[in-house]
């Protein structure tokens, strides 16, 4: 069931030290708000899913509070390199952090075999892949039918899963629509979850088959207008592409990375990001 | 027809004319996505393009910066949830080229992006494989495209993200992959193929202007060529115009509105 | 790549005797005049499946064409039992036909298997249920994590899929909304597959994430309006709950099958089915 | 309150007050949609109703014939694709209460829907599963309604379509079961509850002028009752009045317009 709350107390709710967290989003509706809100309230020692970690999960390696990452694809979309992730395997700085390393084929069957309520998914995957032998967690299982040689891999079932969405109902009902990516088993998958949102709406006006998750699978819902900037909200705003590849300089120095984190995210509130994106609202090229 | 081009123009529009018109691709961010656009825009306007990100049939105006640009659900014929994708879709077969960039490259179409130097403590951290694994193993055929470079195009891979013709022979086939792999390389330099028994990649066509030991010399494996080695045809001034629109277009929109 | 066929085209071109074939819908947007089409084209020997196998697969087994039928529930939704599928499994009318039963879920997973490129499925399921004992299709897999035996099922992957759409548009795409049962997986697990529609338009003006098949992944596409009565079409025209009400006492008698057939369906042809829907239309109501 | 009533109007009222407004069930065709109709239309307002053609959260203003009628889509919060309802919402462990009938059933809360007679040479073909078997295996709990009859409450049932408390005990937890099972029957004459130990269904309270040789008269098994047995409370006015005007309203949806 789920309660309308703060982002910060949607945070300190939902997510504790040590817990495994889930920020999911690809390119669009990616959760940079909750993040923030984690990095302020220093909740640490976290592992951190995600197929595309990207610049929020290089905020969280910097700043200190990862001691692992479930991932499949590190990268700055378009630009390049995480140079925090970097920093952090090469040179251990802040700190070494685990990975546990997938394809984006395994990440996704294992999202939806955790939605699905099953330990583990099987599929097609990394055949010739060298990654099957540094993750222990790619294993084999034989068709009992065919013969055939499948991929196993355990479902991910994280604590806590944070998602961004464009509208939730007085209800609690959450709507996603526009680039899916893997929210909807992110958020069944997960033990709790906590969706900020752009707007509240009285009630849904749309397509029967809409992507919406019933208020009862979902645990806190923030109302953060803006709260996926730089990333974006279909219908709200449009990504902010500029920002993305500025990133690759304040990432690339670990003072100017510093700095920037205590004066945009340290000393903010969650209130920054409806200012962040006051020039990208779709109608201004409309 | 245009001499007035660069070597990274000269490889978007090469990779684009291996494209047709009922082609399915996956496409990744990078060149790919330019030469599937390019393709698009002129002979092949049916094609369907493939983003993993889920869209479906996308005719994106401007080029996506990231696979999940709103730009590419705004145009798709539909969006579908990313396991979708990678099940229904990649897994399911109905992929018929799928794009792959390397950081490292060996001659058998094998593939790099995960780390340089061992993998536990590498000198450089990289993105990793994202799809590229089961992509080259499930689309029925795989193109790559990377610029030359001695760094690039090695003897020996650090890693192997993803398999392309293994040791070369029949190695895709003894592990059960029963897809057909790299089938083509297309480089600023030259278009490379596979020789039909060694799988070992083969000059096919320098690029207008290139010599045998420009490739060679950002090769780091002993460069083969085919018997019948041909010249790249330039690009015409309509594959130029469109790529150059295209990137016009898209330098625009990504540009920072810094005032309302 | 898909064609524009008349439906007796589209039949004659995809479903050979001996064929595997399914006609999916979950109650809505059954494909009724593809039955018919088949029964008069009398393609028989057919193994044929569907999670919920009601009147047209009543039809097709008491005209005799049917081999096998693979199933999950095979009922007159609502109304009570199928009076040919009895006839034939207790007193071998007009043939005593094979049956492989399961689950709704093992069907819908055995679909979704057949759909991502696998060869079985795994899920959880038959626990204590004696379908075990009966099917030996039925088997288990040991979950190389957690240890747990998990149930396995070969995937579907029938050679023809027959389903019904509410739009085509003008290349071949196909529109389903609304209740969709295992369409998109049924069309995406079989070698071929014929959709008959509602309508065919110039283009698709609709949400984005709107479940749309692309016109590569479908054989023939028929023009055939009402092709699901009895059964209905969202936007187009309501269920007509009372012939399937009435087909309980038409299936209940062999002579009054046969000469029904003989008028309704062999005497026919696809055109019947748009006067069928006349009185039918979501407008009535409004 | 009413003296006026039916015992089938009793059953289905009944049920409807086992349901809470925190349930979410997975509702069948008949007495169950009714019981579930009628808990949203009294006491429970904000119950979630799932029908297995993927209809969640659906609110339909008239009972459907069949399980995917179009009311359900159009009153529903969402409409899935029926693997996602049996993937992420009923084996995903969402549902806590999952409604079953039955063709026959024991008392441990097997049930037969599949065949009477032999399986392979049945006396009686009955329609089958459907969602029952994982129904009872991954519903938290799952509510039993049927009118009794003797041929329909039975010592042995002579198919396990799905798994109930099996011979009672820990059957469910050595076949490795963790839901709880079938924790209510309700029949037109009775409100029945498995005994904690033994689990086999015990008799908690008879309806409002039934007595115990009524229950005895229609039940295949030996009768056991409860020591603290009530008598259940008649339909309220409201429970009636909502009940039959659901009826009404179906009855003249169904029936068949014969001129325009």
């Amino acid at each position: 069931m789920t309660k309308f709350l703060s982002l910060e107390e949607g945070v300190s709710e939902n997510l504790k030290t040590g817990n495994q967290v889930c920020f999911e989003g690809f390119t669009h509706l990616i959760p940079h708000a909750s993040a923030h809100e984690v990095i302020r309230q220093k909740i640490g020692r976290l592992t951190i899913v995600r197929m595309t970690p990207d610049v929020i999960y290089d905020q969280l390696i910097g700043m200190g509070l990862v001691k692992k990452m479930i991932f499949s694809y590190a990268g700055n979309p378009g630009v390049g390199l995480l140079r925090r992730f970097r920093d952090s395997i090469e040179n251990g700085w802040p700190n070494k952090i685990e990975i546990e390393e997938h394809s984006h084929s395994a990440m996704a069957h294992a999202y939806e075999a955790g939605a699905a309520g099953l330990p583990c998914a099987i599929f097609r995957g990394y055949k010739g892949a060298e990654l099957r032998k540094v993750n222990s967690n790619i294993k084999t299982i034989t068709c009992p039918f065919t013969g055939e040689e499948l991929t196993a891999i355990p479902a991910l079932n994280p604590d806590v899963a944070f998602i961004h969405a464009q509208k939730a109902d007085k209800k609690g009902n959450v709507l996603v629509e526009g680039i899916l990516g893997v929210q909807k088993e992110a958020v069944l998958s997960s033990k709790r979850s906590v969706v900020t949102v752009e707007e509240i709406v009285d009630k849904f006006d749309c397509h029967p088959n809409t992507t919406i998750l019933p208020y009862w699978t979902i645990s806190a819902i923030c109302h953060v207008p803006g709260g996926a900037h730089p990333s974006y909200a279909r219908g709200y705003y449009k990504r902010d592409n500029a920002t993305y590849i500025e990133w690759d300089k304040v990432a690339s120095d670990r003072e100017v990375f510093s700095s920037w984190m205590q004066e945009n995210v340290i000393n903010e509130t969650p209130k920054i990001f409806q200012n962040r994106i006051k020039n990208l609202k779709e109608e201004d090229d409309e | 027809m245009s001499n007035n081009y660069t070597p990274d123009e000269m490889m978007t529009i090469v990779a684009s004319r291996a494209l047709k018109n009922d082609d399915v691709c996956f496409v990744g961010i990078g060149a790919p996505s330019a030469a599937c656009n390019i393709a698009r825009l002129t002979h092949a306007p049916d094609i369907t393009l493939i983003y993993e990100s889920g869209t479906i049939g996308t005719a994106p105006n401007i080029l996506p910066l990231s696979i999940g640009d709103g730009e590419l659900c705004e145009t798709a014929l539909t969006t579908v949830s990313v396991p979708e994708m990678f099940r229904y879709w990649l897994q399911g077969g109905r992929i018929t080229i799928g794009f792959l960039g390397a950081a490292q490259l060996d001659k058998f179409g094998n593939i790099n992006t995960t780390v340089i130097g061992d993998y536990s403590n590498p000198k450089t951290r990289l993105p990793g494989g994202g799809g590229a694994p089961e992509i080259a193993s499930s689309a029925k055929q795989v193109y790559i495209t990377m610029k030359q470079s001695l760094r690039g195009m090695v003897e020996k891979i650090d890693f192997f993200t993803s398999f392309g013709h293994g040791s070369g022979g029949k190695d895709r086939r003894s592990i059960n992959i029963d897809t057909e792999g790299p089938s083509l390389l297309i480089t600023d330099l030259a278009i490379w193929k596979p020789d039909r028994i060694s799988k070992e990649f083969i000059v096919q066509s320098l690029h207008d202007g290139v010599t045998r030991d420009m490739v060679q010399d950002k090769c780091g494996w002993k460069v083969k060529y085919s018997d019948n080695i041909e010249v790249t045809e330039p690009p015409t001034h309509l594959e130029l115009k469109t790529l150059r629109d295209l990137n016009e277009r898209t330098k625009i929109a990504n540009s920072r509105k810094d005032t309302d």
